[in-house]
This record gives C-alpha cells, sequence and structure tokens, in this order.
C-alpha cells in the first residue's frame, strides 16, 4: 500500500485542524460564544494571500502571507466582535442566539467574499472563485538551502507555521503578564475585573489572536491544496467543532488531540479500509462522524458526569 | 403580469413544512431544552420513509417489477407517472400510509436517540445530534436501492391526478397546513399544561427537575418521539412536493435555517415559531426579484440575497435578541390563580 | 383551557400575509413591467430567460463562467431579432440556486411567478431531477445545460437537455483506449451523478471491446480535500499495475486531485484518460499539473463537434466576455439561443405547448458551438463526434489544446503527446 | 431513643470515594419515623455528600442504604433520583436551584409527582387535569399564604430577595407530600423571625403529619431549638451523635468545629 501521502496529507491536515480549532475553543473559552462565522477566519486568511499573491505577480513570500493573514483574520474576527458579539453580550442573551447570530454573520461574510472573488475575477481575468497552489518563495529558498527538495513543500510550510504559533502561544500563555490575564479570563472573568485588567482591551486581543491564527491555516491550505474556493473553510470547519467538542470546548490538549485523531481518521483509516476492506471511500462522512458520535457518547467531553445523575442500568439490584 | 397565485401557493407549501420543522424545533429546543442541531436528520429520514413507500410500494402494488425498474432509473419514473395520474385511491392511500409510516418511524428514532441524549449531558446534545445527522446523510450516499447520490425521482405527488396543477397544488397545501396547524395545537396544549412546566423546568435545570421526581430521560424521549414524529412527516410532505430526494438536500443547513427562524421568531413560543417561518420564507421569495436590477451592478445580484439575509439576522436579533415574540406564561394558570386569591381575601 | 392568542395569531398570520401579497404584487408589478411579453404599443417588447445557476457552492468555479457565456447569448440574440426587424429584447434573469435542489426549485418557482416560461439551469442532475415535478405540472420549459442522467431520459417531458448523452462519448473513450494499447485500466471518479454514468458507461463499453476495468474507486464530493483518495488510487494503480487510469471530476475537485497525483511516482508511470469535466478550468494549469500531464500523456474526450468553425468562433469571441470555455458552456450557449429562436419561432408566445413545439422544431434548424441542436425523443441532444484535448505549455502559457478527433468511423490524433 | 420507635431511614457503613479522595467513610446513622434530625459538621465534613448519596445523585462507593417503604425495609443506594423522590423523600439544595423561567407558584406547583397533566395525551386534552391543577394552586396558595407571600406568586425568581428564593426553595419541598425531607442548608441568608417561622411551620408539619426531617445547617443555634437528634460529620467520619445539649457538650465537637 502507498501510505506515504496518506501519511502527509494527515501531518498537514493535522496542524491544519489545530490551528483553527484551538482558537475555537479559546474563543469558546473567553467569551462563551460559539462562533459559527469561525470558519470565514480560514477563508479570509487563504483569499488574502491569493488576492495579495495574483495583484503583486506570484511571488509572495511567506512571512508576508503569514502576516497579512494574522492581521486581516485578526481584525475580521474583531469587528465582529465590536458590531456584533459585543452589543449581543450586554443583552445576557442565550448561548443559541449568539449562534444564530453567528450564522447570519457568516452568510455576509461569505457572500461577500464571492463578490468580490466576482469583481477581481473580471478585473484581473483570473479565476478567483477557485484558485490554484501557492508557492512560497522563501520556503523554497528554506528548501534549497537546507536539502530538503525532495520533501513536499507544504510540509515544510505547516512545520514552520505550526510550530511557531505553539511556542509563541505557549510563551504568550506561561511566561506573560498578558498571557497569564487572557488565561484568567476564559477561566473566571469577574474576578479578573476585580483585579484591575483591562477586560474590555483583552477580550478584544482574543478575538483577534482567535481570528488571527485560524486565518493561517488558510496560508497552509493554499500551499497544499490544488484548490481553494470560497467555501474552503464550510468543508473544514465541521471537523474543526467536531475536534473542539471533544476537547469538551475547554481542554486544549484534548482538543489538539481530536484534531490530529481526525485528521488521521480521514486519510489514513480511509485509505487502510478502502485498500483492505475494499470499502469506498464515499463512506466518509458516515465513518468520520460515526466516530466522533462514538468518541463522544463513550466519553462524555465534561468527565464521567456529562449528563444527568441518571443510571440507565443499575448498579445495585433491590432487596 | 406576476403570477401572484402561484406565487402564494409555493411560498405557503414551503412555509408550512418548514413552520412544522420550526414549531416542533421550539417544543424541543426552546421549551424542552434538547439544543436539536440534528433536525435535518429526522426531516430526512423521513422524506426517504416517504419516498421509499410512495415508490416502491405504488409500483409493487402495481405490479411492476421493482428489481427490474426501479423507481431510481427511467423506466421506473414513466411507469410512476403513469400510476400516479391514472390511479387516484391508489396513490392516497400510500401516500396516507406514508405519512403514518413515516410519523412512528421517525419517533421511534428520535426515542431511541434519548440514550445518546441524556448520556452526553445538554451542552454536547447539539453537536451529537449534529452528527446523527450526517451519519444518515453518510448512509444515505451509500444506499444503492435509494439511488445513492443520486437520489430518487418522480415521487408522485398525491394530488397530481386532479390535472391542474393549480389545483393540485392548493389541495396539498390545504393538506400541509392542515398538519402544521395540529403540530400547533399539539404544541400549544402542551405548552399550556402541567407537561409544558415539566418541560419548562427540565430545561431550566434538568438536575433539580430530576431530583423533584421527574424522570427527565423518559420525559425527553417522549416529546422527543413526538416531535420527531412531526418532522418526519414534514419530511415525507417535502419529498412529496419536490417529488424527488438525494442526499445533498439534506444538509446541516437545513437545520440552521430552523434554527434562524425560532430564534427570531422567539424561540420559547410557537407562534414565534410560525412568524419566524413565515417571514424568512418570505425573505427568500421576495429577494430573487431584486436580481432584475442586474444592469446596473458588476456583479451578480443574486449574491445579495443572502447578504440581505444575514444582515437581516444580525440586525434583528442585536435589537430584539429574545426574538419578535417573547413567551408570557400560560394565561390560564393566571386567570385561575387570581380568581383563588380574589376568593381568598 | 381557552387556547393561547388563537385570535392574536390568525391577525398576525393576516397581517403578514397582506403585508407579503402587497410586497409581493407591488415587486411583482415592476418586475412584470420589465419582464414578460407585453404587447405595448410601439415600444420593443422584452422577453425574460430564466436563468439559474450554482453561482456560489461546490460547483460555483464553473458555473460562474457560464453567466457571461449567457450574456454573449443574450447579446447574439437580440442583434439577430434587431437584424430581423423584429422587436423583441431579450433579457436573462439570473439567479443563484448555490447547487441544490431547494434552491433551485425556489428559483424556477419564483421565475415562473414572474411570468418566464423558459428556464436555463440547473447545473446538476440532482437540482433538474428537484424542478422536473413543477416543470410538469406547470408545462414550465426547462433546458439544463449539463445534466446527463439516463433516469432524466423521459419522453415527452418538458425537460431539454443540451449535454449529449454520455453513452456515445464513453463508446468514443473505449474506442480510444483500445487504439492506444490499453487492456487495462483504473476507473476513479467523483461520487456525482455526471461521473458515475461516465464511469458506468465508458466501464460497459471498454469491456465490450476487450478491455477490463480492474477496480473502480469512487470518492465523496463536497470534501475539502482529496488526498487520501489519491493515496488510495495509487495503492491500488501499484497493486494492480493497470496501463492507465480513467478519471472523471470538476474543475475544484480535479486541480486538487491533480496536484496531489503530481507527486505520486506511482501514478505518473500510467497514461491518463478524462471527460470534459475540469476542462478548461484555470485552477488546474499550473507548472505542476501540465508537466504531470506531459508525463502520463493525458487525453481527454469532449463532445464538440470536429471541424466547427462555430465553435473556434465562440471561443474568440467568449474573451471579449472575460471568459474562457469550460465543461458544458458552449451547451449553456446552445441552450439560450434555442430558447430565444424558439420564442422568435412561436411569435413571443407564452403558450407551453406551442413553445414546446417551436423550441423543438427551432433545434432541429439550429447548429452552434456545441454542434447541431437536434433533440431526440427523450429531450437529449444527439452528438455523434467528439474532440480530444489535453495540457499544454505553448506560447509562453499554459493551456488547454486539442490534439484530435473522434468520428464515428475514425479516430485522429494530429499531435503528438 | 427507645427501640419501639420506627425507623425510616438507615445508612449502613456506607463510604464515598472521588477518584481516590474518601468523602465519607463508613458512615451509619439511622433516622426515627417523625423525627427532626439535625447533620452537622464543618464544611467538606461530607454532610452534602451523604444528602447526595441518600437521595440517588451519588452510588455509595460501600455499604447501603435502607429505608422503610411501607412496612418493610428496601435498598434505595443505587436507584435514581427520580424514583427516590417517588419513594417520598425530598431534598432541597444548598444553592437554591428554582427553575428561573417559571413564576413561583409553578415552582411550588411542578413539584407533586404524577400529576396527571403530564402525560402527552392529558396534556393535550385540558378538561382530565383542569380540577387537579385546580386544587394543586389552592396548596400551593395556602402554602405561600401562611409566609404571608402570596404577593410574590407570580414573580420570577430573579425579581426575588435572597431570603424569599431560600424560602420558596424549602416550601418547594414540603408542596410535595414527602414522608422524609432533606433539607440542606434552609437557613441560610433567613432573616431570624423568618427562619424561626420556618423552624415553626417544619415543627407543625411534624407533629400534624408524622412526617420527618433531616436537616443539614450551620446555624446551629436556631438548629438546636428544634431538631431532636444531631449527628456530627467531620471529615466524612461520624463524630459524635446524641441530643442537641449532649452534643453541644461534646468536646470532640467543640474541638472539631473550634479547630485544633
Amino acid at each position: 500500500m502507498e501510505i506515504y501521502r496518506a501519511i502527509l496529507c494527515s501531518y498537514v491536515f493535522s496542524w491544519i485542524y489545530i490551528l483553527s480549532s484551538l482558537p475555537l475553543t479559546l474563543s469558546y473559552r473567553t467569551t462563551k460564544v460559539f462562533n459559527f462565522a469561525h470558519p470565514i477566519f480560514i477563508t479570509y486568511g487563504a483569499y488574502v494571500v491569493i488576492i495579495v499573491n495574483e495583484v503583486l505577480g506570484r511571488e509572495i513570500p511567506l512571512a508576508v502571507a503569514v502576516f497579512l493573514a494574522f492581521v486581516v483574520g485578526g481584525l475580521v474576527s474583531l469587528i465582529s466582535h465590536l458590531l456584533v458579539f459585543k452589543p449581543l453580550s450586554y443583552q445576557r442573551v442565550s448561548s443559541n442566539v449568539y449562534m444564530v447570530t453567528s450564522m447570519g454573520l457568516w452568510f455576509i461574510y461569505q457572500y461577500v467574499l464571492y463578490i468580490v472573488c466576482q469583481l477581481l475575477t473580471r478585473r484581473y481575468d483570473v479565476n478567483f472563485l477557485s484558485y490554484s497552489t501557492i508557492e512560497y518563495k522563501d520556503v523554497r529558498f528554506l528548501q534549497d538551502v537546507l536539502g530538503l527538495n525532495s520533501m513536499p513543500q507544504y510540509t515544510i510550510t505547516a512545520t514552520l507555521i505550526g510550530v511557531s504559533v505553539g511556542v509563541a502561544l505557549y510563551i504568550l500563555f506561561n511566561k506573560t503578564v498578558l498571557g497569564l490575564s487572557l488565561r484568567g479570563i476564559a477561566d473566571n472573568a469577574s474576578l479578573v475585573a476585580i483585579c484591575g485588567v483591562p477586560i474590555n482591551r483583552l477580550v478584544n486581543l482574543t478575538w483577534f489572536l482567535v481570528g488571527g491564527i485560524t486565518a493561517l491555516s488558510g496560508v497552509i491550505w493554499v500551499n497544499f491544496s490544488g484548490s481553494t474556493t470560497p467555501d474552503l473553510g464550510l468543508n473544514i470547519v465541521v471537523d474543526n467543532f467536531a475536534a473542539a467538542f471533544i476537547g469538551g470546548l475547554y481542554s486544549l490538549p484534548i482538543t489538539a488531540v481530536a484534531s490530529i485523531v481526525l485528521a488521521l481518521i480521514e486519510n489514513m483509516l480511509l485509505a487502510v479500509l478502502n485498500y483492505y476492506f475494499g470499502v469506498q471511500p464515499t463512506v466518509r462522512i458516515a465513518i468520520v462522524f460515526g466516530i466522533v458520535l462514538a468518541i463522544l457518547v463513550a466519553r462524555p467531553p465534561m468527565g464521567a458526569g456529562g449528563g444527568l445523575p441518571y443510571r440507565f442500568i443499575k448498579r445495585v439490584s433491590r432487596k | 403580469m406576476i403570477d401572484i397565485t402561484g406565487f402564494l401557493i409555493n411560498w405557503l407549501e414551503y412555509f408550512a413544512i418548514y413552520a412544522i420543522l420550526a414549531v416542533t424545533l421550539s417544543l424541543e429546543s426552546g421549551i424542552s431544552g434538547i439544543t436539536n442541531f440534528g433536525k435535518v436528520a429526522f426531516f430526512g429520514l423521513g422524506a426517504y420513509l416517504g419516498a421509499i413507500i410512495n415508490t416502491y410500494l405504488l409500483l409493487a402494488i402495481s405490479g411492476v417489477d421493482v428489481v427490474k425498474a426501479p423507481p431510481y432509473t427511467a423506466e421506473g419514473v414513466i411507469a410512476l407517472i403513469e400510476i400516479s395520474t391514472l390511479n387516484p385511491a391508489l396513490v392516497l392511500g400510500v401516500f396516507t400510509l406514508s405519512i403514518l409510516v413515516s410519523f412512528i418511524v421517525t419517533g421511534v428514532f428520535g426515542y431511541l436517540l434519548t440514550y445518546p441524549i441524556i448520556r452526553v449531558g445538554s451542552g454536547f446534545v447539539g453537536f451529537t445530534l449534529l452528527c446523527v445527522g450526517e451519519v444518515l446523510r453518510g448512509i444515505y450516499v451509500n444506499m444503492e436501492f435509494v439511488g445513492g447520490t443520486n437520489g430518487m425521482l418522480g415521487i408522485p405527488q398525491p394530488f397530481i391526478w386532479l390535472g391542474i396543477p393549480m389545483l393540485s397544488g392548493l389541495c396539498y397545501l390545504l393538506l400541509s397546513v392542515t398538519i402544521l396547524a395540529l403540530t400547533y395545537i399539539v404544541t400549544d396544549r402542551i405548552l399550556g399544561s402541567p407537561l409544558g412546566r415539566t418541560l419548562r423546568s427540565i430545561r431550566d435545570d434538568d438536575i433539580a427537575a430530576l431530583c423533584l421526581g421527574k424522570d427527565v430521560p423518559k420525559i425527553k424521549s417522549k416529546i422527543f418521539f413526538l416531535t420527531s414524529g412531526f418532522s418526519g412527516v414534514a419530511g415525507t410532505l417535502y419529498a412529496c412536493y419536490v417529488s424527488s430526494v438525494n442526499p445533498q438536500m439534506f444538509v446541516t443547513l437545513v437545520t440552521f435555517n430552523v434554527w434562524a427562524m425560532i430564534i427570531i421568531g422567539g424561540s420559547e413560543s410557537p407562534i414565534g415559531a410560525i412568524i419566524g417561518a413565515l417571514i424568512l420564507t418570505l425573505i427568500e421569495r421576495i429577494l430573487p426579484l431584486i436580481a432584475s436590477l442586474n444592469e446596473y451592478l458588476p456583479f451578480t445580484p443574486d449574491y445579495l440575497r443572502p447578504v440581505f439575509i444575514g444582515l437581516i439576522m444580525t440586525i434583528v436579533l442585536i435589537k430584539y435578541p429574545r426574538g419578535l415574540i417573547s413567551m408570557k406564561p400560560p394565561k390560564f394558570i393566571k386567570s385561575a390563580v387570581e380568581e383563588l386569591i380574589r376568593e381568598a381575601s | 383551557m381557552p387556547p393561547i392568542a388563537g385570535k392574536r395569531l390568525l391577525a398576525l398570520i393576516f397581517a403578514t400575509l397582506v403585508i407579503g401579497l402587497i410586497i409581493g404584487y407591488s415587486t411583482g408589478y415592476y418586475v412584470g413591467g420589465l419582464g414578460t411579453p407585453q404587447t405595448g404599443g410601439v415600444s420593443e417588447r422584452t422577453y425574460t430567460l430564466g436563468v439559474t445557476f450554482a453561482l456560489s457552492g461546490a460547483v460555483s468555479s464553473v458555473c460562474v463562467q457560464w453567466e457571461p457565456v449567457v450574456r454573449m447569448a443574450i447579446d447574439d440574440l437580440n442583434n439577430l431579432a434587431k437584424s430581423m426587424g423584429l422587436n423583441i429584447v431579450f433579457k436573462p434573469h439570473i439567479l443563484d440556486d448555490g447547487g441544490t435542489a431547494d434552491g433551485a426549485l425556489k428559483n424556477v418557482q419564483t421565475l415562473y411567478a414572474t411570468g418566464v416560461r423558459i428556464v436555463i439551469g440547473p447545473a446538476l442532475s440532482s437540482q433538474v431531477k428537484a424542478v422536473k415535478a413543477f416543470s410538469d405540472s406547470n408545462k414550465l420549459i426547462i433546458i439544463a445545460p449539463c445534466s446527463n442522467s439516463p433516469a432524466l431520459a423521459i419522453r415527452g417531458d418538458y425537460i431539454f437537455r443540451t449535454q449529449p448523452s454520455a453513452l456515445g462519448e464513453s463508446k468514443a473513450l473505449a474506442a480510444l483506449a483500445v487504439q492506444e494499447g490499453l487492456k487495462s485500466v483504473v476507473s476513479f471518479h467523483l461520487n456525482d451523478e455526471f461521473c458515475n454514468v461516465f464511469a458506468q458507461s465508458f466501464k460497459k463499453f471498454f469491456e465490450e471491446s476487450g478491455g477490463t476495468v480492474l477496480y473502480d474507486l469512487v470518492y465523496q464530493s463536497g470534501q475539502a480535500d482529496y488526498g487520501s483518495d489519491v493515496a488510495s488510487l495509487a495503492s491500488w494503480v501499484a497493486k494492480l499495475n493497470p496501463d492507465a487510469v480513467f478519471y472523471c471530476g470538476y474543475a475544484t475537485d480535479g486541480a486538487n486531485v491533480l496536484t496531489h497525483a503530481a507527486d505520486e511516482p506511482t501514478l505518473r508511470g500510467v497514461r491518463w484518460l478524462t471527460v470534459e469535466g475540469f476542462y478548461g478550468a484555470s485552477e488546474v494549469l499550473t507548472h505542476k499539473v501540465v508537466d504531470f500531464a506531459r508525463a502520463v500523456k493525458m487525453i481527454g474526450i469532449r463532445p464538440v463537434p470536429i471541424t466547427n468553425p462555430l465553435y473556434d468562433e465562440f471561443v474568440e469571441k467568449l474573451k471579449k466576455y472575460g471568459a474562457a470555455p469550460t465543461l458544458c458552456s458552449e451547451n449553456v450557449y446552445d441552450a439560450v439561443m434555442i430558447a430565444g429562436l424558439a420564442v422568435l419561432r412561436a411569435g413571443g408566445s407564452s403558450d407551453p405547448d406551442v413553445l414546446r413545439r417551436a423550441l423543438i422544431e427551432a433545434a432541429k434548424t439550429y447548429y452552434g458551438p456545441g454542434g447541431w441542436g437536434l433533440f431526440d425523443e427523450n429531450g437529449d441532444r444527439l452528438q455523434a463526434s467528439f474532440r480530444l484535448w489535453t495540457m499544454a505549455f505553448v506560447n509562453g502559457t499554459y493551456q488547454y489544446v486539442d490534439i484530435g478527433h473522434i468520428t464515428d468511423s475514425n479516430i485522429v490524433i494530429e499531435k503528438k503527446l | 431513643m427507645s427501640k419501639e420507635v420506627r425507623h425510616i431511614l438507615a445508612t449502613r457503613n456506607v463510604s464515598k470515594y472521588f477518584e481516590g479522595v474518601k468523602v465519607l467513610e463508613k458512615v451509619s446513622i439511622t433516622i426515627p419515623e417523625g423525627g427532626i434530625i439535625g447533620l452537622i459538621g464543618p464544611n467538606g465534613s461530607g454532610k452534602t455528600t451523604l444528602f447526595n448519596i441518600i437521595t440517588g445523585f451519588h452510588v455509595p462507593s460501600e455499604g447501603e442504604v435502607l429505608y422503610r417503604a411501607s412496612n418493610e425495609f428496601i435498598r434505595i443506594d443505587g436507584l435514581n433520583p427520580h424514583e427516590i423522590y417517588r419513594l417520598r423523600i425530598v431534598r432541597t439544595f444548598q444553592l437554591p436551584r428554582l427553575f428561573h423561567s417559571l413564576t413561583v407558584i409553578e415552582n411550588l406547583l411542578v413539584t407533586p409527582v404524577g400529576q396527571r397533566g403530564e402525560s402527552i395525551l392529558n396534556a393535550v386534552r385540558w378538561r382530565t387535569w383542569l380540577e387537579e391543577e385546580k386544587n394543586l394552586v389552592k396548596k400551593a396558595l395556602g402554602i405561600l399564604a401562611m409566609f404571608n407571600k402570596l404577593e410574590i406568586a407570580f414573580k420570577y425568581p430573579a425579581q426575588l430577595s435572597v431570603a424569599d428564593i431560600k424560602l420558596v426553595e424549602t416550601l418547594r419541598g414540603l408542596m410535595a407530600n414527602a414522608r422524609l425531607y432533606l433539607l440542606d442548608e434552609p437557613l441560610a441568608g433567613l432573616d431570624f423571625a423568618t427562619a424561626r417561622r420556618l423552624l415553626n411551620f417544619i415543627k407543625e408539619i411534624r407533629n400534624s403529619y408524622n412526617v420527618t426531617f433531616i436537616i443539614i445547617e450551620h446555624r446551629i443555634d436556631l438548629l438546636m431549638e428544634t431538631v431532636d437528634y444531631v449527628y456530627v460529620l467531620h471529615n466524612g467520619r461520624l463524630l459524635a451523635s446524641g441530643k442537641p445539649d449532649e452534643v453541644i457538650q461534646n468536646p470532640d465537637v467543640v474541638k472539631a468545629y473550634v479547630g485544633e
């Protein structure tokens, strides 16, 4: 069995899922908003790279792409927060209202992107609604220097972005006062507020980070896949939600592990099932969601007490 | 000249089907606290059941060999079209049967889902049910006898034999609205009864309700049987209306559409759900007419339709985060109690 | 127990209905005024052709390329009408259905309500199936430009399809495979009606002429990435050692699949055959993929007749509208043209049966970039000759190039691969 | 306690571990029918855990809980909370858990078990449950009237004062016609007069209906006036038990409360 490509895909997808599901969990922990517009950050991250690349003539280096995607993703996220989620949070609405509002936001962002793509398509005579791969020149240079030319470029890009984001976040959350107060807000906002921390500004910063980091998975994506469409985020997002839910919308390590597991299921497991058991890859949705369902039921996210203290099977019989 | 009657019939048909979903969703999610993000699972299951019964059974009764001419091929479709115009009694009978079967089967499916619902805890029910919906879709894709990814075609609309499209549409609309009314009445009665009170208590705090002797799983499963059953009926109505099914029809977006309806309308009241359904389906219908302005825009004007829908959703919810219709406590108790207070004093 | 707010509910529903009516009526009046045939005095009559395409969603990258085609066809129709001295002006009413059956049905109903009697689209067979019942009962003419499902080959209905049946094309491709000396094939295609039909009929014809399809690998549509499916394909190719891979997919997934396949040494060692699924898609034309296509001597087939100057003219003209020919775009053009000619022939009548007869008649004498317009008894287009294409580096750009053709009698490959 | 007293509830060597941590260790208590029993102890001594085990919230790691249902003892550990409630054992919570979208009167009305209108078939036919509902409303109003709180009947919990919330939480327990009441800190947050009235009311109920109360309370002064018998828990173990005045003088108890 030719397993090499499946391994590569699992590897890259692990990073893509981690980079987008960790911020989702983070934003939920901090603000209790389950954001259905989350996929849009991935899409916008990918598209800002594509657009700038096309306008500048296909020479974009990774460093610039990362910077642009981070800023644009962060700004989109921040704007959503300031214009929509913040006014809602003043009214103490239920989480369902947040969800439906974020769906409305998703519609707006998604189709604004379609309109932008169409205008650009007419202007530059390139089909922006479906765009091919982008090669990063500086990564190519790095490959030449390090002698890694046999590796596909996207593995290098994914590793670079993933590891540096991981290190940056680790330092931020564990070594700086800012990070500590961000974590504090995630766990108990009112307590942190008493300590004199400017909560508003920090929540804004969290949103910015969430959007920015998520957008970076778009930067990996345009290097990896052969095609990017405005539906990109939508296609990835349910897996992100799955990872975040398996992590209980709380635990960052479990979310990361769940992301890797999902990437492995989607790439390795299906390839193995197909080759050794003759199962067509069309079972993908059923298998992936069946497994997620099984995980959720077998190990309810909040630990053993996930649900009611209700015992379907009685342990002790009556005397 | 615009065809108002046809427009109204088509719009109200969609409205009726979606309003059934919205009313049941408001009963299970707004009132009983089962955050159902898998609404489409029941809708789709009902649609597929309706499709299977209304094609396979109809063909088999009429003596067509369903192995040689399965309903997803042209031969099967042609046979179905013939039967549906020639044999009204049979079509109506099979349709009624399909409504009943899909109510029961979908209901039982919902009933059985109580276990995961209780097991994963209220915060994660939504996503669990969403997974159920996706798994079902994955199964339809791989089931050959319902056409796999190609879906099925030629499910007869039960009134097609009337011959006049407007009349058969009207009859079907009447039927759908009747089922909607039934759903609404049942929901409304439940809401005003001690059961409704118990349901709201379970939604507020299921642990406290359990400690107050409410068999929470059993009550939830009963309610879920009812709402899932009605969603299944809505699915059957939809399948026979569109007269085709395919797995791509039953994606999670449908669920969120219904959620938008109940949140905008006010998630705790069935009237709110109906109003939400009315507004959103109407907007969807009206906005395409803007597309005739296309000469003045440098892009496809129809892209503005979802942007408008998104804007309306966001603005309405920022303005009225509790929905347009807010829930009031059942009037009856209030009047009864006031009467008693008067007596006492 | 008094029913809760029964009167208020009724009042609310009634109010909403009334508001809906007023909005609908006024908008409809406005639109209707622009749209449907009006027998209004001296000035020209406007005739609206409805269009519903998947301008967003999974197949949008193909369908957005159709929109300029529609505009071009409408312009051509208007020029034709003017040159004939008729005072009819055609106008498209283009709606986006997102590639969903639900959206297509809503759009078709809305278009019908505004007085449209001919609709071009929808794109996918599943969508055509969803609008079939409405079309049949209301006698609304649907011209689907890209649907090839055999389940829709139904006699006497109001659905016409300008995409030729997949049977002839697959037969030609099977013959090509035999002539190229390919004995065994692994088939790899999208789980979508369009590609399923091609894969099945190719298998049938290829095995009839002595070849074998060793394995049929189907991948699911609507995913973000197909890398693992390409890995599976590589595994099967390595195990079964076929002469060629038969591939069918659309633009977005095709670009993804081919980009992954280009990295796979196993897949570079076999020939690749394909149909028109991703023809014309710009995202496929990267250095990597074109290099891959050269290495595997990729040959595609598409249902455009040989020596058809109209097609080349169509391609040239389309450039001015900022679009490139893609999957089915010539069929879209033909669909609009046939619809317009039918309207002219029917004298602007909106009687569906008159229109339908006029449409069949108009198609008989129509010859466009996609070939002869003649419909068979099921309302599907006939086609007998095909072009062969590949991707290459020509004149400093990556392009889709025609390399030969297939007719009933012979297979000609003009250019060396 | 003399031997002819009928016992209604007994725990035998009940232990509970949470992830290896021992919260309760071999606690055995017996509750006489018709008694008002105090359960005291410093914070973290396992009082609420014991309540949770009796009411079916937790399954004990060891030991058993016995309850006299009609004439014989049955084992109730391992039953689900609602099944235990149906054996007419009612508990209240330390942090009040009123249903926030129900009015006070609805909060009271929701407690009785087996209301006719709770089945779907009856719910849609309102004539089947109307009579019963009216009686329940009368009873609920009666209870509220006893505390001069008729005016809060239609308020939502969010509109109540902390003391009222606390009171309603306890009254909700009393609405349910139970034989055994487990009240978790019913007096916390109540002013002295209301607390006294509540305790008197509890006594009154006990006297007229022969029901049993177990009360967890930190306001020992008030509690000791009311209860017949006291159990003292400390670090998960039964430290002492006896009549109120005996317990207060027990040096171990004083030490446990005052500290080493």
